[in-house]
C-alpha cells in the first residue's frame, strides 16, 4: 500500500511535453501546472459550484465603462523560492503568455491584446494589476480565462536568468517551475511518471500529501490491477468494463464528475453529399446514441447534443435527437438520396473507432458506404487542419471555463476561404457559420448580465442545433477510481483541471 | 595358433531408408589374429560399416546384429554404452576415413591426442603431452612441437591422417582398425606410416585391420585379406595369394589395375554378376596363418 | 510395364520422362515428409486454414460485421460459439473471415520478403567485391534499423491498411534473407558445378538464376515456414498500434488487440483469436521443422 | 637407395611447411608482425563499415522524417494554434531551409554529441536516452541471459536426445514461446502472477517506496542497487523486472533453443564426433567438450541477434508493463513526427546493432582458430 | 593446339600471396594426350583452371591453336574447342538439375539444335542408356556422374579436353571404364587431352607424354617410354615413379 502522506495516481501522461503555462495546452501538462502555479483567480476545489474566486488576486474593480479591470494583489504571498509575489510578476507573466505567442495566449488575446499593446494593456502599479480591455466583455467571461492555466503567475526573478534571446524563459521553464501554487515540481520523467512536492510556505495552507506521484500508465487493464492491489490511490483512465470490474471492491470508489470534452461528429461542406442539408439531418438520426451510451461508452461518455457542456453557464440540456434509421431513411429518401460513400478518418482510440464503426453500420442501413479509416492524433490532426477529413469524429475540450470557449471556436468563423487556415473547428470542416448566428455569439460575450447571457447561448445552441453540421453527441464523464481512503479528490470538474491540494487520505 | 584376438560372426547392419530396410553388411564373418587383415572392396561394399559395428559407431536409426561378435572371448555386442566405452580407446582404437572432418576443428591436435591418451590411460598433462609429442614424431611429422599447437585446418590431409593414427595408437590398443589410413598420403609418407602400423602388430602382437582400396598394396603390407562385394565377405585369401584370387570378382578388380610395368592397350571392366551377392562361400576360420 | 504401381512408378530409379523424374522427386520428399507426424499435423492445420478462408461465408453463422450492442460481451454459448465482442459481433464468425486476412498477409510476407532477400543476397554473394560491400551495407543498415519504427514510417507514408501494413513487414523483413541467401551463395559459388557451367559459356545471370537459386531456395523455404509465426504476430504487432488491418475488417491481430480492454473480466475476447493464432503458427512451425527434414540437405542426414 | 629418404627430403609435409620462396601458404598459421598488421587492417575495415553503416542509417532516418507525412509541427503548437503560430514553430524547427542543409546541420550536430529537442517529451534527446536505454538494457539483457540459461540446454539435449520426448517437450515449449502474441502473454502473466497470486511486483521499474531512492549510476536499476548495497531497493526491482524479462527471456529461448539444437544436430552427425567416441569419451564429454564448442560461434551470432533484436523489438512488452524503455520512447516519436528522437534512438538502437555485430565477429575470430 | 608459355599463377595479394604455379612451360600438339603429375598441392588443377579462365590472377602466355587467351574473360568460341572434365564427379553437377538438364543447358548455351537427338547421342556416346536422362545427381554412381560429366563436356564438340583428375575419386573398376571410354573417344573424335592424376600408371596408359610437377614448377617432361623405363632425368621423378610401385615391407 501508498503511504498516507503520498498520492498515487496512474494516469496515461505521456502528452506533456512543456511545464511552460504559456505554451502547454495538453490536458495532462495543465493537470500538472494548475499544482504548480496560482492564477490571479481560481476555482475552490471543495466547491466547484462557486465558480472562480479570488486566488492571487484579493479583489478586483471592474471600470463602469467594461473596459477596465484592477485586481488587487494578496498580501504576503510567496514564490516557491520564497520571492514575494507581486502585482509585477502577474503583470510580467500576462505580458509573456501574449508576446511568446504559444499554447493557449488566444484565451488572453481575445481580448485585443496584442504583443504590440500588452505592455501598455496589461501593467502592474504597486499592488495592483490593471487590465484594459477592447471592448466592454462580460467580467465573467474575462475573470474565468483568467482561471485558466496561461493565466499562471510566474515569479519573474527567477525567470530573468534563464531567458534565452526572446525566448522569455520558455525553454528553461518548459522543465522547470517557478510558480506559487501548492506543489513544486519534485520531478518529470517524460512517459514515465511526474513527481510533486508538497510548498510548506503555500498561502492557503500546506496540502495534506507531502508527495503526489503521477505515473504514466497505459494500459486501464494495468492501471486496473495496480488499484486492486493498493500499488496505486487512484486509476484515471479505466475502461467502462475495468471501471464495472473494480467497482465490485469494497476497498474501491469511483468518482464521477462531468469534463469539458465532447466528442461530435464534423461533417464537411466541402463534401458534395456532406454539404446536402438532408443528409446533414439525416445524420442526426443515425447515431446510436443510446445503444453506445449503454454498451461501450457506458458510464464515460454521456448523451450530450449542445456545444455548451453541461457544467457551464448556458449549457442546455435539450437532447432532440434520437436513433431512427427510418425517419433519417426517409429524410434521404425524400431528397433523392439512396445511396452514397463518404470516408471518415478516425484517430486510433478505441472509443471513436467503436464509435465510427457503429455509425457505419447504421448508415448501411441507410444506404450509405462509411468508410474508416484508422490514423494516428498527429496525422488525423494534419488532415483535419488541411479540411480534408469528410466526417470527423473526435473530441473537443474546452479551454477556460466559459461557454465561449466553445461556442467561439464551433460557432465562429470569420472567413471560410480556404487559404486562411484558421483553427476555429467551424472552419475546419468548411462551414461558412450564418452572419447571423456568429453576431449573436459576438454579442453574448459583451452580455454583462448573467441570466440574459445564459439565454443568449440557450438561444444560440437552439439555433446551432437545427443547422449546424457539428453534431455533438456526446459529453465525457470522468471516472476515476480510487482506495476509499482518498478523499476530497476533484479532478476540476467540467470546466477546470485537477487539483490535489485539498486531497486526503483516510484510514 | 593363438585364440583369435576378435571374433566376428554373421555381423548384419540394416539401415532404413524410404524405400525400406536396406542391408549395407550382411553376414560378415571373421577373426582377427595378431596380424593384418587387410579388407578390400568397391566403394560402398561396406567395409567402413564393419569396422565401425566393432566398435558400436552405427548412428540411429541404424542396426546392428550378429550371431557372435566377442573380443579375447568376451562378448562385445550390445554391450551398455558404458562398458562399450571401456573397450574404445583403450582395446580397439580406429583410423577414420577422412582425416579432414575426423578431427575436431575447434582443439588442437595436442589436446586431441592428449584426451585420447589420457583417457584410457588416466595419464598426467605432463607425461601426456610427452606421449603425444613422441606419437607424433612417431609418424614422421616433422615439426611436432609446432604441430602439437596448431588446429586441424592449418594441417594437410596427409598430416591428418598421421595425426589421427598417432591419436588412435596413443592408447596402446590391442586392436587397430585402420580405415583407408593412407588414401590421402603421398605414396612417399605412406611407406613410414605403414612401417609404424607394421611395427606395431609384429613387435606388440596388435591386430591390425587394414581397409583400403588398394589392391597391390593390400597384397604386399597384409597377412590375410577379405574381398568385400555387396555388403557381404565373397573370398578370403592370404595376402601373398591375391593375384591368383579365384572369385571372378577379386579377379575383375586387379585386372581393371592399369598397371605402370605392364601396358595394356585396353584396360578389362569388371562384369558385376548378380549371383555374386548371395551365393554361398565357405571361409576358412582362422584364416590361413 | 503396366503391373507398375504407381508408387513405383514414383520411386524408379530411372525415370522415362521429365515429368515422372520431377514427380518422383516431389514424391520422394513427400515420404519423408510424412514420416514427421507433427508435421503432418502442421500441413493438416494449414490446409484446414485455407478451406476456411475458402468457404467463410458458408462456415461463419453470423455476418462478421453484424453488430448488436445490447448483445456484447457474451461468454460462449449455443448462439454463439467463442462469445461476442464489444460490439456485440459473433467471435467465431470474425475468426472465421479472418483467417482470410491471415493468409493475405502470410502469403504476401512470404512472396516478397524471401524474394528480396534472395535477390539482393545472391547478387552480393555472387559478385563479390564492392557489389558485396554496397548491398551488404545496405542490408546492415535495414538490420540494424528498429523494425517497428520502419515499418510504422512505411504505414504512415503509405497510409493505414492491411495491404500497406503487409508491404511494410515485409519491406523490413528481407534482411535476414539477404544474409541467409549471401551465405549460402558463398559456399556454392565455388563449387565445381558452378564453374563447369561456366565452361559451357553460362552468363553471371544464368548462373544466379538456374543454378544458385534453386539451391539457396530450400533453406529460404525452411526460414520462411519458420518465420511465418513471427510474421502473423508482427502483423498482430502493428494492429495492436492501430496500424494494421482498417475496421470493421476482421484480422486476428486486431481482434487481440481489441480485446485486451476487457482481459480482465471478458478473457475469451482476446483468447480466441490468441488462440487462433497461436494453432496457425504452431501449424506452420511444425511444417517448418517437417520442411527442412525434406529440403535441408544438412538436416536430412540423419 | 631408399625411397622413403628421398622423399622425406623432398617435401614430407608439403603442404604444410611453407616453400623456401613462398610464404606461407594458407594452411600454416603464421605468427608476426604481419598478422598483426592484418589484424589492425581488419578492425580498421570494421570500423569503417561501422561507419558507413551508421551514416547510412542517418540519412535513412532523414529521409523517413522527411517524408513521412506526420507533421512535428503540431505537436509542438497543439490543437488550438493559429497559422501564425504554426509558421513560427515551423521556423523554428528549421524546416524552412533547404533539405541538404537541414541535413548537414543534422549530422553536424549528431557529431557534436546533439541530437536536439526531443519534441514529444520537451526534453533533450540525449537526457531522455540515457533514461530509456538503461531501462530496455536492463531488461533485454536478463530476458537474454534467462533465454540462454535454459535455450541452450534445453537445445542441447534436445539435440542428444533427437526424438525423445525431452525433444518433443522442447519442441512445443519452443514454439508455443515463438507463436504467443507477447502482449496476450503478458497481461496474462500480470492478472495472474501479480493481480492474483502477488508474486511479483506490477507494471513499472520499481515500487512507489524506492522510486529515486537509489543514486543513478548506470541507469540500470538492478545494477544500481547492488552498487549501493541496497538490498531491499535490488529485490523490488528485481521483483518489477522478473516477469517482463522471464517474457521476453521465453521469447528469445524459443529461438535460440531451435537454433541451438539444428547447430548441434549438424555437429553430431560430423565425422569428427566419431572419433571422439572412439576414444572411449563419455557422451557427455563428447556432447558438450566436442560437439558444443564447435557451434560456440554461430551461437553466440544468435544470442548476439537475438539481444540485439530484444532492444529493438520489446515495444508491447514496455507497453504492456509500463516500462519506461527505448522502445516505447522511440514509437511514440514515431506517431508524433518527432524525428530528432527517432533519429537519437535509431542512432542507440542501430550502434548496438552494429556494436554487438562486432563482437560476434571479434568473438568469431577468437573462439574459431579457423577464421583467419 | 594448347602453348603454355611461363605461366605463373598465384592466390592472394602482398603478403597473403601464395604462389601456386611458377615458370611453367608446355605445349600439347594435336591430338597427343599430355599427363601432368606430382604430389598433391603441387599445382597441377591450378594450371588447368587458369587456362579455362577459373583464376583470374595469372601471367604469362597461353594459346590455343595459336589464339591468344587473356584473363579470365573466354570467347563463347574457346568453349566450343576446350572443355574440361573436373575431380569429383560429386561435386561437377549440380544437384538440382536432372542429367537432361545439364545436358540440354550445356547444348543450348552452345547454340545448337535438336537438342532430343543430342541428348541421346550424347549419352549412348558415355555409355549411359536412355534410362539415365531423367535421373538426378543422387541417383547416380560415381561411375555415372564422371559420364555425365564427360558428356557434358563432349556437348560443345570440343577438340581439346583438360581432364582433372577425372578417375581419383572412383573405384578401381569404375576407374577402368572411364578410362577406357575416355581412350575410345580420343580414338573417335581425335582428341586432343591434358590429363591430371596423382597416379602415374593411370597416366602412363592413358598419355604420350607426361610433366612431373613439383611444388609449382615442372620438374621435368618425359615421355611414357621413360618413365616406364625408370630413366627419368631427375632424381625427384625416380622417387616417385619407386614409390608407385608399392610397399616393401621393411625387413
Ligand atoms: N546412414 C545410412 N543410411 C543408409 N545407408 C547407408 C548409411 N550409411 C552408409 N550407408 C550405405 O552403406 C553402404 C556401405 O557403406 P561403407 O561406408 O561401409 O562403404 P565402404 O566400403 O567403406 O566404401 P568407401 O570405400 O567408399 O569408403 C553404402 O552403400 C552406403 O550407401
Ligand atoms: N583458391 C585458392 N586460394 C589459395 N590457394 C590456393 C587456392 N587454390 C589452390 N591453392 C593452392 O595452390 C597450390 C596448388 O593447388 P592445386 O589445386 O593446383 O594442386 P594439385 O596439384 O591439383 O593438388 P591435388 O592433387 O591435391 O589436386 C596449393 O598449395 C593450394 O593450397
Ligand atoms: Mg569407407
Ligand atoms: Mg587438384
Ligand atoms: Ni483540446
Amino acid at each position: 500500500d501508498t503511504p498516507k502522506d503520498v498520492l498515487v495516481v496512474a494516469d496515461q501522461i505521456d502528452d506533456i511535453i512543456t511545464m511552460d503555462t504559456a505554451q502547454s495546452s495538453e490536458f495532462s501538462g495543465i493537470n500538472i501546472t494548475n499544482n504548480l502555479y496560482d492564477r490571479l483567480v481560481d476555482f475552490d476545489p471543495l466547491d466547484m459550484e462557486a465558480g472562480f474566486k479570488p486566488a492571487l488576486a484579493e479583489s478586483w474593480e471592474v471600470s463602469d465603462d467594461h473596459k477596465t479591470i484592477t485586481f488587487k494583489m494578496r498580501d504576503g504571498v510567496k514564490f516557491h523560492s520564497g520571492n514575494p509575489v507581486r502585482a509585477e510578476d502577474a503583470a510580467w507573466s500576462l505580458q509573456r503568455a501574449v508576446k511568446l505567442d504559444k499554447g493557449l495566449s488566444f484565451i488572453l488575446t481575445q481580448f485585443g491584446l496584442t504583443p504590440d499593446n500588452v505592455d501598455e494593456n496589461v501593467k502592474a502599479d504597486g499592488d495592483k494589476l490593471i487590465i484594459k480591455l477592447d471592448q466592454p466583455y462580460a467580467y465573467s467571461l474575462v475573470l474565468n480565462s483568467l482561471t485558466a492555466s496561461v493565466a499562471s503567475v510566474i515569479d519573474k526573478e527567477t525567470v530573468l536568468p534563464h531567458v534565452e534571446g526572446d525566448d522569455f524563459g520558455n525553454k528553461w521553464l518548459g522543465q522547470n517551475e517557478a510558480g506559487s501554487g501548492p506543489f513544486t515540481l519534485a520531478a518529470w520523467k517524460p512517459n514515465e511518471q511526474v513527481q510533486l512536492a508538497s510548498f510548506a510556505g503555500y498561502w492557503n495552507g500546506e496540502p495534506a500529501m507531502k508527495r503526489v506521484i503521477v505515473r504514466h500508465v497505459q494500459e486501464s487493464s494495468a492501471q486496473r490491477l495496480l488499484l486492486e492491489q493498493g500499488d496505486v490511490d487512484v486509476a484515471r483512465n479505466l475502461s467502462p468494463t475495468d471501471v464495472e470490474g473494480v467497482e465490485t471492491k469494497d476497498t474501491v470508489k469511483i468518482v464521477t464528475e462531468p469534463r469539458g470534452r465532447l466528442l461530435y461528429m464534423g461533417l464537411n461542406q466541402n463534401d458534395k453529399l456532406l454539404s446536402n442539408p438532408a443528409v446533414i439531418e439525416a445524420m442526426k438520426y443515425l447515431v446510436d446514441y443510446k445503444g453506445m451510451e449503454g454498451s461501450f461508452l457506458k458510464g464515460q461518455w454521456k448523451v450530450h447534443q449542445n456545444i455548451v457542456p453541461t457544467g457551464y453557464l448556458g449549457a442546455s440540456d435539450d437532447n432532440p435527437w434520437t436513433y431512427d434509421v427510418e425517419k433519417a431513411k426517409k429524410i434521404l429518401n425524400d431528397a433523392g438520396i439512396t445511396s452514397g460513400t463518404i470516408k471518415t478518418v478516425v484517430r486510433d482510440i478505441a472509443d471513436y473507432v467503436n464509435v465510427a464503426q457503429t455509425l457505419q453500420a447504421s448508415m448501411a442501413q441507410a444506404g450509405l458506404t462509411l468508410e474508416i479509416q484508422q490514423m494516428t492524433g498527429a496525422q488525423v490532426l494534419d488532415a483535419y487542419r488541411a479540411r480534408q477529413v469528410p466526417i470527423f469524429i473526435g473530441e473537443w475540450g474546452t479551454d477556460y471555463a466559459d461557454p465561449n470557449t466553445n461556442v467561439s471556436t464551433f460557432a465562429i468563423n470569420p472567413n471560410n476561404s480556404p487559404d486562411v487556415k484558421h483553427s476555429e473547428l467551424a472552419w475546419r470542416n468548411a462551414w461558412a457559420v450564418p452572419e447571423d448566428l456568429q453576431k449573436k455569439a459576438m454579442a453574448a460575450t459583451l452580455e454583462g448580465d448573467a441570466d440574459k447571457r445564459k439565454q443568449e447561448y440557450l438561444d444560440i445552441q437552439q439555433e446551432y442545433r437545427d443547422i449546424a453540421p457539428i453534431v455533438p453527441l456526446f459529453q465525457k464523464i470522468g471516472q476515476d477510481a480510487m482506495q476509499k481512503n482518498v478523499d476530497h479528490w476533484n479532478s476540476g470538474g467540467a470546466v477546470a483541471s485537477v487539483y490535489y491540494r485539498q486531497v486526503t487520505k483516510g484510514e | 595358433m593363438s585364440e583369435p584376438l576378435l571374433k566376428v560372426r554373421n555381423l548384419k547392419v540394416t539401415f532404413p531408408t524410404r524405400t525400406g530396410l536396406v542391408d549395407v553388411v550382411r553376414g560378415v564373418s571373421f577373426d582377427l589374429g595378431r596380424e593384418r587383415l587387410g579388407v578390400v572392396g568397391e566403394s560402398g561394399s561396406g567395409k567402413s560399416m564393419t569396422g565401425r559395428s566393432v566398435l558400436g559407431l552405427i548412428r540411429p536409426p541404424g542396426k546392428v546384429s550378429a550371431d557372435k561378435m566377442e573380443l579375447d572371448g568376451q562378448s562385445i555386442l550390445n554391450l551398455s554404452p558404458r562398458e562399450m566405452r571401456k573397450i574404445r580407446g583403450r582395446k580397439i582404437s580406429m583410423v577414420m576415413q577422412d582425416p579432414k572432418f575426423s578431427l575436431n576443428p575447434v582443439m588442437t591436435i595436442g589436446a586431441q591426442i592428449i584426451e585420447a591418451y589420457r583417457q584410457s590411460t588416466g595419464a598426467g598433462r605432463t607425461e601426456a603431452k610427452r606421449k603425444a609429442l613422441d606419437m607424433l614424431a612417431a609418424v614422421q611429422i616433422r615439426d611436432p612441437e609446432r604441430v602439437f599447437n596448431a588446429y586441424p585446418h592449418e594441417v594437410s590431409g596427409g598430416m591428418g591422417q598421421r595425426i589421427m593414427i598417432a591419436m588412435m595408437l596413443a592408447p596402446d590398443p590391442e586392436i587397430l582398425i585402420a580405415d583407408e589410413p593412407t588414401s590421402a598420403l603421398d605414396v612417399s609418407v605412406r611407406a613410414e606410416v605403414l612401417n609404424i602400423m607394421d611395427r606395431l602388430v609384429r613387435d606388440r602382437g596388435m591386430g591390425l585391420i587394414f581397409i583400403s582400396h588398394d589392391l597391390n598394396l593390400v597384397s604386399q603390407f597384409c597377412d590375410r585379406v577379405l574381398i568385400m562385394y555387396a555388403g557381404r565377405v565373397v573370398e578370403t585369401l592370404a595376402a601373398k595369394d591375391l593375384h591368383q584370387a579365384q572369385h571372378p570378382y577379386t579377379r575383375g578388380l586387379l585386372n581393371s589395375l592399369p598397371r605402370l610395368d605392364q601396358p595394356v592397350e585396353r584396360l578389362a571392366v569388371l562384369e558385376r554378376q548378380e549371383s555374386w551377392r548371395d551365393e554361398e562361400i565357405e571361409t576358412q576360420f582362422p584364416g590361413g596363418l | 510395364m503396366s503391373e507398375m504401381t504407381r508408387r513405383e512408378w514414383l520411386l524408379s530409379d530411372a525415370p522415362q520422362t521429365r515429368r515422372q523424374a520431377r514427380l518422383g522427386a516431389l514424391y520422394q520428399g513427400w515420404l519423408t515428409f510424412r514420416r514427421n507426424k507433427l508435421a503432418m499435423l502442421g500441413l493438416i492445420i494449414l490446409i484446414l486454414l485455407v478451406l476456411t478462408a475458402i468457404f467463410a461465408p458458408l462456415l461463419s453463422p453470423y455476418s462478421p460485421y453484424a453488430q448488436n450492442l445490447g448483445d456484447r460481451l457474451k461468454p460462449p454459448s449455443a448462439a454463439h460459439w467463442l462469445g461476442t465482442d464489444s460490439l456485440g459481433r459473433d467471435i467465431l464468425s470474425r475468426l472465421i473471415w479472418g483467417s482470410r486476412t491471415t493468409l493475405f498477409i502470410v502469403g504476401t510476407v512470404a512472396l516478397i520478403a524471401p524474394i528480396l532477400g534472395l535477390f539482393i543476397g545472391t547478387v552480393a554473394g555472387f559478385a563479390g567485391g564492392w557489389v558485396d560491400q554496397v548491398l551488404m551495407r545496405v542490408t546492415d543498415i535495414f538490420l540494424a534499423f528498429p523494425k517497428l519504427i520502419l515499418a510504422l514510417a512505411f504505414v504512415a507514408a503509405m497510409g493505414p491498411g492491411i495491404g500497406n501494413a503487409v508491404l511494410a513487414l515485409a519491406l523490413t523483413s528481407w534482411p535476414p534473407y539477404a544474409r541467409l541467401a549471401r551465405a549460402e551463395t558463398l559456399t556454392i559459388r565455388r563449387a565445381d558445378f558452378i564453374a563447369a557451367a561456366r565452361l559451357q559459356g553460362a552468363g553471371p545471370f544464368r548462373l544466379l538464376i538456374r543454378h544458385i537459386w534453386p539451391l539457396c531456395m530450400s533453406s529460404m523455404i525452411v526460414r520462411v515456414a519458420l518465420d511465418m509465426a513471427g510474421i502473423i504476430l508482427s502483423a498482430a504487432g502493428l494492429g495492436f498500434l492501430g496500424l494494421g488491418a482498417q475496421p470493421p475488417l476482421a484480422e486476428w491481430g486486431a481482434m487481440i488487440s481489441d480485446g485486451r480492454s476487457f482481459i480482465m473480466d471478458y478473457w475469451w475476447v482476446a483468447a480466441m483469436p490468441g488462440l487462433a493464432i497461436f494453432i496457425v503458427s504452431l501449424a506452420f512451425n511444425l511444417l517448418g521443422d517437417g520442411l527442412r527434414d525434406v529440403l535441408d540437405p544438412k538436416g536430412a542426414k540423419e | 637407395m631408399n625411397v622413403s629418404d628421398t622423399v622425406k627430403g623432398a617435401g614430407g609435409d608439403n603442404s604444410a611447411a611453407p616453400a623456401p620462396h613462398s610464404p606461407a601458404p594458407n594452411g600454416a598459421p603464421s605468427f608476426g608482425s604481419s598478422a598483426l598488421g592484418r589484424r589492425l587492417r581488419l578492425f580498421g575495415g570494421l570500423l569503417l563499415s561501422l561507419a558507413l553503416t551508421l551514416l547510412g542509417l542517418l540519412v535513412v532516418t532523414f529521409i523517413i522524417g522527411r517524408v513521412m507525412p506526420i507533421d512535428p509541427v503540431l505537436k509542438i503548437v497543439g490543437e488550438r494554434a493559429t497559422q501564425a503560430q504554426y509558421d513560427a514553430a515551423y521556423r523554428a524547427l528549421g524546416l524552412d531551409q533547404p533539405l541538404w542543409r537541414q541535413f548537414a546541420i543534422y549530422v553536424w550536430d549528431v557529431l557534436h554529441g546533439n541530437f536536439g529537442m526531443s519534441i514529444s517529451t520537451g526534453h533533450p534527446v540525449v537526457s531522455d536516452l540515457k533514461r530509456v536505454f538503461p531501462a530496455t538494457l536492463e531488461l533485454a539483457a536478463l530476458g537474454t541471459l534467462i533465454g540462454v540459461s535454459v535455450g541452450v540446454p534445453l537445445g542441447v539435449i534436445a539435440a542428444a536426445r533427437r526424438g525423445g520426448w525431452i525433444d518433443q517437450i522442447a519442441r512445443v515449449v519452443a514454439l508455443v514461446g515463438y507463436s504467443m502474441p507477447i502482449f496476450w502473454l503478458g497481461l496474462m502473466g500480470l492478472l495472474v502472477f501479480y493481480g492474483i497470486l502477488g508474486w511479483v511486483g506490477g507494471p513499472g521499474r520499481q515500487g512507489i517506496l524506492f522510486d529515486g531512492m537509489v543514486t543513478e549510476r548506470t541507469g540500470m536499476i538492478l545494477i544500481d542497487s547492488l552498487i549501493a548495497g541496497d538490498w531491499a531497493a535490488f529485490r523490488d526491482a528485481f521483483s518489477h523486472i522478473i516477469l517482463p524479462a522471464t517474457l521476453l527471456g521465453y521469447f528469445s529461448l524459443a529461438y535460440i533453443s531451435r537454433m541451438t539444437r539444428s547447430f548441434m544436430l549438424e555437429q553430431m552427425s560430423s565425422e569428427y564426433i566419431l572419433t571422439a567416441r572412439v576414444k572411449g569419451l563419455s557422451e557427455t564429454r563428447v556432447i558438450w567438450r566436442h560437439a558444443f564448442r564447435n557451434i560456440a560461434v554461430p551461437l553466440v551470432t544468435v544470442i548476439a541477434l537475438s539481444f540485439a533484436s530484444l532492444l529493438e523489438g520489446s515495444v508491447l512488452t514496455e507497453i504492456i508493463f509500463s516500462w519506461p524503455g527505448i522502445g516505447q520512447y522511440v514509437t511514440k516519436a514515431m506517431l508524433a513526427g518527432d524525428m530528432n528522437a527517432v533519429l537519437g534512438g535509431t542512432v542507440v538502437i542501430g550502434t548496438c546493432f552494429i556494436g554487438l555485430n562486432l563482437l560476434s565477429d571479434i568473438l568469431y575470430r577468437i573462439l574459431d582458430p579457423r577464421s583467419e | 593446339m594448347l602453348d603454355v608459355q611461363n605461366l605463373h599463377v598465384w592466390f592472394g595479394q602482398s603478403h597473403n600471396r601464395v604462389n601456386a604455379v611458377k615458370g611453367v612451360s608446355f605445349n600439347v600438339p594435336r591430338g597427343e594426350s599430355f599427363g601432368l603429375v606430382g604430389e598433391s598441392g603441387s599445382g597441377k588443377s591450378t594450371i588447368l583452371r587458369a587456362i579455362t579462365g577459373l583464376i583470374e590472377t595469372w601471367s604469362g602466355d597461353v594459346s590455343v591453336e595459336g589464339e591468344k587467351v587473356q584473363g579470365s574473360r573466354r570467347s563463347r568460341g574457346f568453349y566450343k574447342k576446350v572443355q574440361m572434365v573436373f575431380q569429383d564427379p560429386y561435386a561437377s553437377l549440380h544437384p538440382r538439375h536432372s542429367v537432361d538438364a545439364v545436358l540440354s543447358e550445356t547444348l543450348r548455351l552452345q547454340g545448337m539444335t535438336d537438342i532430343d537427338a543430342r541428348i541421346t547421342k550424347l549419352l549412348d556416346a558415355v555409355g549411359l542408356g536412355k534410362g539415365f536422362r531423367f535421373r538426378y545427381p543422387h541417383q547416380l554412381s560415381g561411375g555415372q556422374r564422371q559420364r555425365v560429366a564427360i558428356a557434358r563436356a563432349l556437348a560443345a564438340e570440343p577438340e581439346l579436353l583438360l581432364l582433372d583428375e577425372p578417375t581419383s575419386a572412383l573405384d578401381v573398376s569404375v576407374q577402368a571404364e572411364i578410362l577406357n571410354l575416355l581412350a575410345d573417344l580420343r580414338r573417335e573424335r581425335g582428341l586432343t587431352y591434358v590429363m591430371v592424376s596423382h597416379d602415374l600408371s593411370v597416366v602412363s596408359h592413358m598419355c604420350d607424354r607426361l610433366a612431373v610437377m613439383r611444388g609449382g614448377e615442372m620438374v621435368e617432361i618425359m615421355d611414357v617410354a621413360t618413365l616406364r623405363s625408370h630413366q627419368a632425368a631427375s632424381e625427384y621423378s625416380r622417387g616417385l615413379i619407386q614409390a608407385s610401385l608399392g610397399y616393401e615391407r621393411a625387413s
